[in-house]
């Protein structure tokens, strides 16, 4: 291990554990990007786990022919609430957290473009969730899947609450990726420090900015396609009713605009931790640094070129089905030059076996297989016997779980440090990846076969007698290990935070700018703004030149103050949001008004207190 | 070396020219109006009217919010999406057939 | 944001580009994703009510032609507010700000007066296809135009409490840019509405 | 190399027999699908050794060795970039030509002589029409081997989808909109199906069986389906007809040749002919079907059935009955 425990900046980085003092008020108040990357990451993890739990619930009813544990109520819910919270409120956020925490420091910057709006994004994505998963307190949760097909979603065959939890927290939740989103565009355009040009900015970097264009791009669709639902279903319109001539393909339509370019926005951020920590722990820069950017121009691009191959199985032609597919197919092939340029990475490195660049080379192993599978249906023909059955659920765990959560993880292992100061346990973080990798494929590799031989998605229970018995046990099996594999990954953190290794600033030896400050970082991140003058600025021969580095004699810059606004406008929102669910015009009032004032002292208060 | 940048905008069009860009707008919009109650030109309305309004965007988005004088930056942060959402409400209308008679 | 926040966080653009106008222009880039899905109901539900009214019965040009002329005219009050500001000269900046706002008040007005004409007609929300579709895009962008109104009248006021100076011209800016670009969308959806019907 | 394939999944896969398996074709259609996934399958499998070969062989042969050398600082390589950019683009043309030319062979409407076969999808049974045999049942479709089957698909409430795996691949039954799915069994059979799409409470509940037959068999069949329901003067029969009516089942069932013409439920013309009752979830027993008019909600949650409390002797009237109606 390179811990850099002579250097002097070591001792600057215990002064700094002051980033996280303060009460409650302080956290709730907070503008500064690191603690909002903080929050971010606990309770997106704190959502994985629930999600990860309804999950297990699925599992133990599947793990036998016409189990009865779970009724089909509740399984619904269950695999319904599961998507979502994957998607929306554990995935998504963990990518937020790492765009919190990490870009402001890759690119040189005290903090992001707008600190306020970062903290009220955080805080109306946190409300949004709790808002969603109340719903399970007040007459079950939504029900009709997460891609919620009209008209099932219609109050005729989806009556109650249930289905406006769910239009109405991922209307909310849209607001708070927008914001977060067009936050980061403006902070990564504009706030890089000296010298580092687009082309010099670190992968992880690029893949944001990227994920952000998609984010702001692909979430007026869903916010379309929701609103339509809301008023059909509050204010009797017809759009989703085909008895008055609407179409319920439409729905469709504007789920995927925004769901292919989703999957993307859960991918990028992972391809972009990858990209970083091959490189550090082979030692060598990244191969093909522009195809990796490019490439992931191209996916991104591409994304919006493809949504109806969700919907090969509705029959909208053979013009629009071929057209789909080779575009779908276009995809596989930027995919692949960055995976060729990871392994040319390695090839002739000096690898690091260490628990980040595990979890890295898990997720490309992993990520392959998820991507050979979608080739299979990309192809449309193929596409009509793999659709709707098992077979996708094992794809889409091997591109999410196995390659996007391996990806996340790796950035975990790999920032945790920068993060709290100390280092992460090897032997246990190592336990963590074997356990993982083991008991995930156990658990979504037979799904593969039991899509193929029949079993379609969504289904509560399956019959004895064809032949699903045995695989959906391995699954179970599978699933109860990889649930048990999380409390290593849970018991590692709590153990570093409490008797960790001091991480020093540089643990890694590693190229980027935030390792060259103290770990954590303290509040104003960089004393002195740093430049830089290549890619690899802390690799760099001359280091002094590439970066001033934290000069104590300088004075501490000056911070934005912390704020309540963001936090009030956000409750604003959640109050509209309930006005919303129930119809109620005074619970709506109070919460466009608690916005409006939220906004109106937002923009009077100066930044600096 | 901010400073610098700040102000490559100079090259602001003057009010006189802001006039005329709204009457070139006024204009158009007569014209569209005139057009669409015009029998003779009914074959060609649709492309004739997708033409006009292309026109009156691009000069008020090009004048108006000075895309022509300003920063590249901005066209690709604007054009980029539109693109998309062009491309999607295209092949959204294909798939539809929108614009079949 | 207040003019401290650069001052106090020596943040500096690496483009030299201002934030506030950097993330205008991309929040622009996201609403054309949304007035584009919108349209995309709209001309796919075109012809597709199975119950009238019919576009055909109620559209009315010649008033909306009128409205849409008064909206092309606020933006270039809005252009000529943001020159005045830039040039200093607060006084025809407010009255320039305020005549924006007012026009943007007359299209609204117009607007209120058509919904209300159509729903007299039998057109709502519920009727057909058109009803939900129609009242969804422009009441959409009528929302956009309110908001704007809101926007620049409170500029009105801060430049009536001297709180607006010429060191502010980019805050008049960014709501210009805001208010061209619903100008702009309002350009698409009178000719797509009203003049392919 | 099919049997290639099928023996790599027979070996990868536990269990079995899989009678509802896509990778077991017994159609036109589904052979058409499963040629073209062999051929995807075999490049994916080479891709797969070749690529984590490569990642493999890198781990082992890069790691960290004590005292190795500080590895050199390359950049890149256009030309490695274009190779690795043009040969999954090659590969991916040879998957695109077999698969674009399915396409146009499957997602066209059907050609030449066809039975042609209405399938309606409710929650969560399948409404059967042949409308030019007048013949109307519910989750049990017979067809002639060797025929061309054209299977309209139309719902009468939420999405659904017609999957029978061994016979193709997917269709959407979508409200508003009528599909299409035409295939020719090769194999007389007893084909299993199941709904694929995602329709609500009891989706896991909506089956349907199909009967591939001889013409012979399906002629004799058809001659069976196209008579009234079977009269017979037997006093349990004539008091049955009464129960039936009395239990209020009339509501929603049609027994052709009867008062009875209910058409929110499935036609139980012949209901006692069929294999399997409930939406192809319970076996046509006497037990079963009891337990299934007393209880239709616990056994599918949510169903529309509504039936009144019925005495036992009532009871054993309508299944009775209802058992007679071969």
């Amino acid at each position: 291990m390179a811990v850099t425990s002579e250097s002097p900046s070591t001792s600057a980085g215990h002064a700094h554990e002051g980033t996280y003092a303060g009460g409650l008020l302080s956290w709730i108040t907070t503008v500064d990007h690191k603690r909002i990357g903080v929050m971010y990451g606990v309770s997106a993890f704190f959502f994985f786990l629930v999600g990860g739990l309804e999950a297990l619930l699925i599992r133990l009813q599947l793990g036998s022919a016409e189990n009865t544990l779970i009724d089909p109520d509740l399984y619904n819910q269950l695999f319904t609430m599961h998507g979502t919270t994957m998607v929306f409120l554990a995935i998504m956020p963990l990518s937020a957290a790492f765009f919190n925490f990490i870009v402001p420091l890759q690119i040189g910057a005290r903090d992001v473009a707008f600190p306020r709006l970062n903290a009220f994004s955080f805080w109306v994505f946190f409300l949004g969730a709790l808002f969603m998963n109340a719903s399970f307190l007040f007459g079950g949760a939504p029900d009709a899947g997460w891609f919620g097909y009209a008209n099932l979603t219609s109050t005729q065959y989806s009556p109650g609450m249930r289905v406006d939890f769910w239009v109405i927290g991922l209307l909310v939740l849209g607001v708070s990726s927008i914001a977060a989103a067009l936050n980061f565009i403006v902070t990564i355009i504009n706030l890089r420090c000296e010298g580092m040009t687009l082309m010099r900015m670190p992968l992880f970097t690029w893949m944001t900015l990227i994920t952000s264009f998609l984010l702001v791009m692909a979430f007026p669709a869903i916010t379309v396609g929701l609103v339509l639902l809301m008023f059909d279903r509050m204010f009797g319109t017809l759009f989703f009713n085909p008895m008055a001539g609407g179409d319920v393909l439409l729905w469709q339509h504007l789920f995927w605009i925004f769901g292919h370019p989703e999957v993307y926005i859960l991918l990028l951020p992972g391809l972009g931790i990858v990209s970083e920590v091959i490189p550090v722990f082979s030692r060598k820069p990244l191969f093909g640094y522009a195809f990796v950017v490019y490439s992931g121009i191209l996916i991104a691009f591409l994304g919006f070129g493809v949504w109806a191959h969700h919907m090969f199985a509705v029959g909208l032609g053979p013009v629009a089905n071929t057209v789909f597919s080779a575009a779908t197919m276009l995809i596989a092939i930027p995919t692949g030059v960055k995976i060729f340029n990871w392994i040319a990475t390695l090839w002739g490195g000096s690898l690091r076996l260490r628990t980040p660049l595990y979890f890295a080379l898990g997720f490309i192993a992993m990520f392959i297989i998820g991507g050979l599978s979608g080739v299979m249906h990309a192809s449309a023909p193929t596409d009509l016997q793999q659709t709707d059955t098992y077979f996708i659920v094992a794809h889409i765990h091997y591109v999410l779980f196995g390659g996007v959560m391996f990806a996340l993880f790796a950035g975990m292992y790999y920032w945790i440090p920068k993060v709290t100061g100390r280092m992460m346990s090897e032997r246990l973080g190592k336990a963590h990846f074997w356990m993982m990798i083991i008991s995930f494929n156990l658990t979504f590799f037979p799904q593969h076969f039991l899509g193929l031989h029949g079993m379609p998605r969504r289904t509560f229970t399956y019959e004895s007698g064809l032949g699903f018995e045995a695989m959906n046990l391995m699954s179970t099996v599978g699933a109860m290990l990889l649930g048990a594999s999380m409390l290593i990954f849970i018991w590692n953190v709590l153990a570093t935070l409490k008797k960790g290794a001091p991480a020093g600033n540089d643990p890694w030896e590693a190229s980027t700018l935030e390792w060259s400050i103290a770990s954590p970082p303290p509040h104003y991140n960089f004393r002195v703004l740093p430049a830089v003058g290549g890619r690899d600025p802390l690799w760099a021969e001359d280091l002094t030149e590439a970066v001033p580095g934290d000069d104590p004699s300088t004075p501490e810059p000056h911070m934005p103050g912390p704020s309540y606004f963001p936090f009030a406008t956000a409750v604003g929102i959640l109050v509209l949001a309930g006005g919303g669910l129930t119809l109620t015009l005074p619970v709506v009032f109070v919460g466009v008004a608690l916005i409006l004032f939220g906004i109106y002292g937002w923009a009077f208060q100066p930044l600096e207190h | 070396m901010t400073q610098t940048h700040q102000h490559a905008d100079h090259a602001h069009p003057s009010n006189r020219t802001y006039i005329l860009v709204a009457a070139i707008l006024g204009v158009i919009t007569a014209v569209e109006v005139g057009v669409f109650y015009l029998e003779a030109l009914e074959p060609v309305l649709v492309p004739i009217l997708l033409v006009l309004s292309a026109a009156k965007f691009t000069m008020v988005v090009g004048f108006f919010m000075h895309l022509k004088f300003d920063s590249k930056l901005y066209r690709v942060l604007f054009v980029g999406p539109l693109i998309v959402a062009i491309a999607v409400m295209m092949a959204m209308f294909l798939l539809y057939g929108v614009f079949r008679a | 944001m207040s003019q401290t926040d650069a001052a106090a966080m020596e943040m500096h653009s690496a483009t030299g580009l201002p934030n506030r106008k950097v993330l205008m222009w991309a929040f622009i880039g996201s609403e054309c994703m949304l007035f584009g899905s919108l349209i995309i109901v709209y001309m796919v539900y075109r012809g597709k009510s199975l119950v009238g009214p019919y576009p055909s019965d109620l559209l009315n040009i010649p008033f909306i032609t009128v409205t849409t002329f008064v909206l092309l005219m606020s933006s270039l009050m809005m252009v000529l507010a943001l020159s005045a500001v830039q040039r200093g000269d607060m006084k025809w900046g407010k009255i320039w700000l305020f005549m924006t706002a007012l026009l943007g008040m007359v299209f609204l007005g117009g607007q209120v007066y058509e919904f209300s004409h159509f729903v007299h007609e039998g057109l709502t929300l519920k009727t057909n296809l058109f009803g939900g579709s129609f009242f969804l895009l422009t009441g959409t962008h009528g929302a956009h135009v309110a908001v704007g109104v809101l926007w620049l009248l409170s500029l009105v006021f801060m430049a009536q409490r001297g709180k607006l100076t010429q060191a502010n011209a980019e805050t008049v800016e960014i709501a210009g840019l805001y208010w061209h670009f619903v100008d702009v969308v309002w350009i698409v959806l009178f000719t797509l509405i009203y003049l392919l019907v | 190399m099919a049997l290639l394939v099928v023996a790599t999944f027979a070996l990868g896969a536990c269990g079995g027999p899989f009678p509802q398996s896509a990778l077991d074709p017994a159609s036109d259609f589904a052979w058409k699908l499963q040629d073209l996934f062999e051929g995807i399958f075999f490049w994916a499998v080479v891709v797969f050794v070749l690529v984590e070969g490569a990642l493999i062989i890198a781990i082992v042969r890069f790691r960290e060795r004590p005292g190795g050398p500080e590895p050199k600082a390359t950049h890149g390589n256009t030309l490695l970039e274009i190779a690795w950019t043009l040969a999954p683009a090659i590969v991916l043309v040879l998957i695109a030509i077999p698969t674009i030319k399915t396409i146009w062979d499957v997602d066209r409407p059907a050609r030449g002589e066809s039975l042609v076969v209405e399938a309606v999808g409710h929650q969560w049974w399948w409404e059967f029409r042949y409308p030019d045999l007048g013949i109307v049942t519910a989750n049990e479709l017979h067809i002639p081997v060797g025929q061309q089957i054209d299977v309209r698909l139309t719902s009468a409430d939420v999405i659904h989808s017609f999957w029978f795996p061994r016979l193709g691949g997917k269709r959407d039954v979508i409200p508003g909109h009528e599909n299409q799915i035409w295939f020719t069994a090769d194999s007389a059979g007893l084909y299993l199906g199941q709904c694929a799409e995602f329709c609500g409470l009891s989706h896991a509940l909506m089956k349907m069986e199909l009967v591939a037959e001889s013409p012979a068999d399906f002629e004799a069949w058809v001659e069976r389906q196209l008579a009234d329901a079977v009269v017979t003067d037997s006093v349990s029969f004539a008091e049955g007809t009464q129960a039936f009516m009395r239990g209020g089942c009339i509501a929603c069932h049609a027994i052709r040749g009867t008062v009875a013409q209910g058409v929110i439920g499935p036609d139980l013309t012949h209901v006692g002919s069929r294999r399997r009752i409930a939406g192809g979830i319970l076996d046509n027993t006497p037990e079963n079907m009891e337990r299934w008019i007393r209880d239709s909600r616990g056994i599918k949650p949510g169903s529309l059935m509504i039936v009144p409390e019925l005495d036992d002797e009532t009871m054993s009237l309508i299944v009775e009955y209802l058992q007679n109606l071969k």
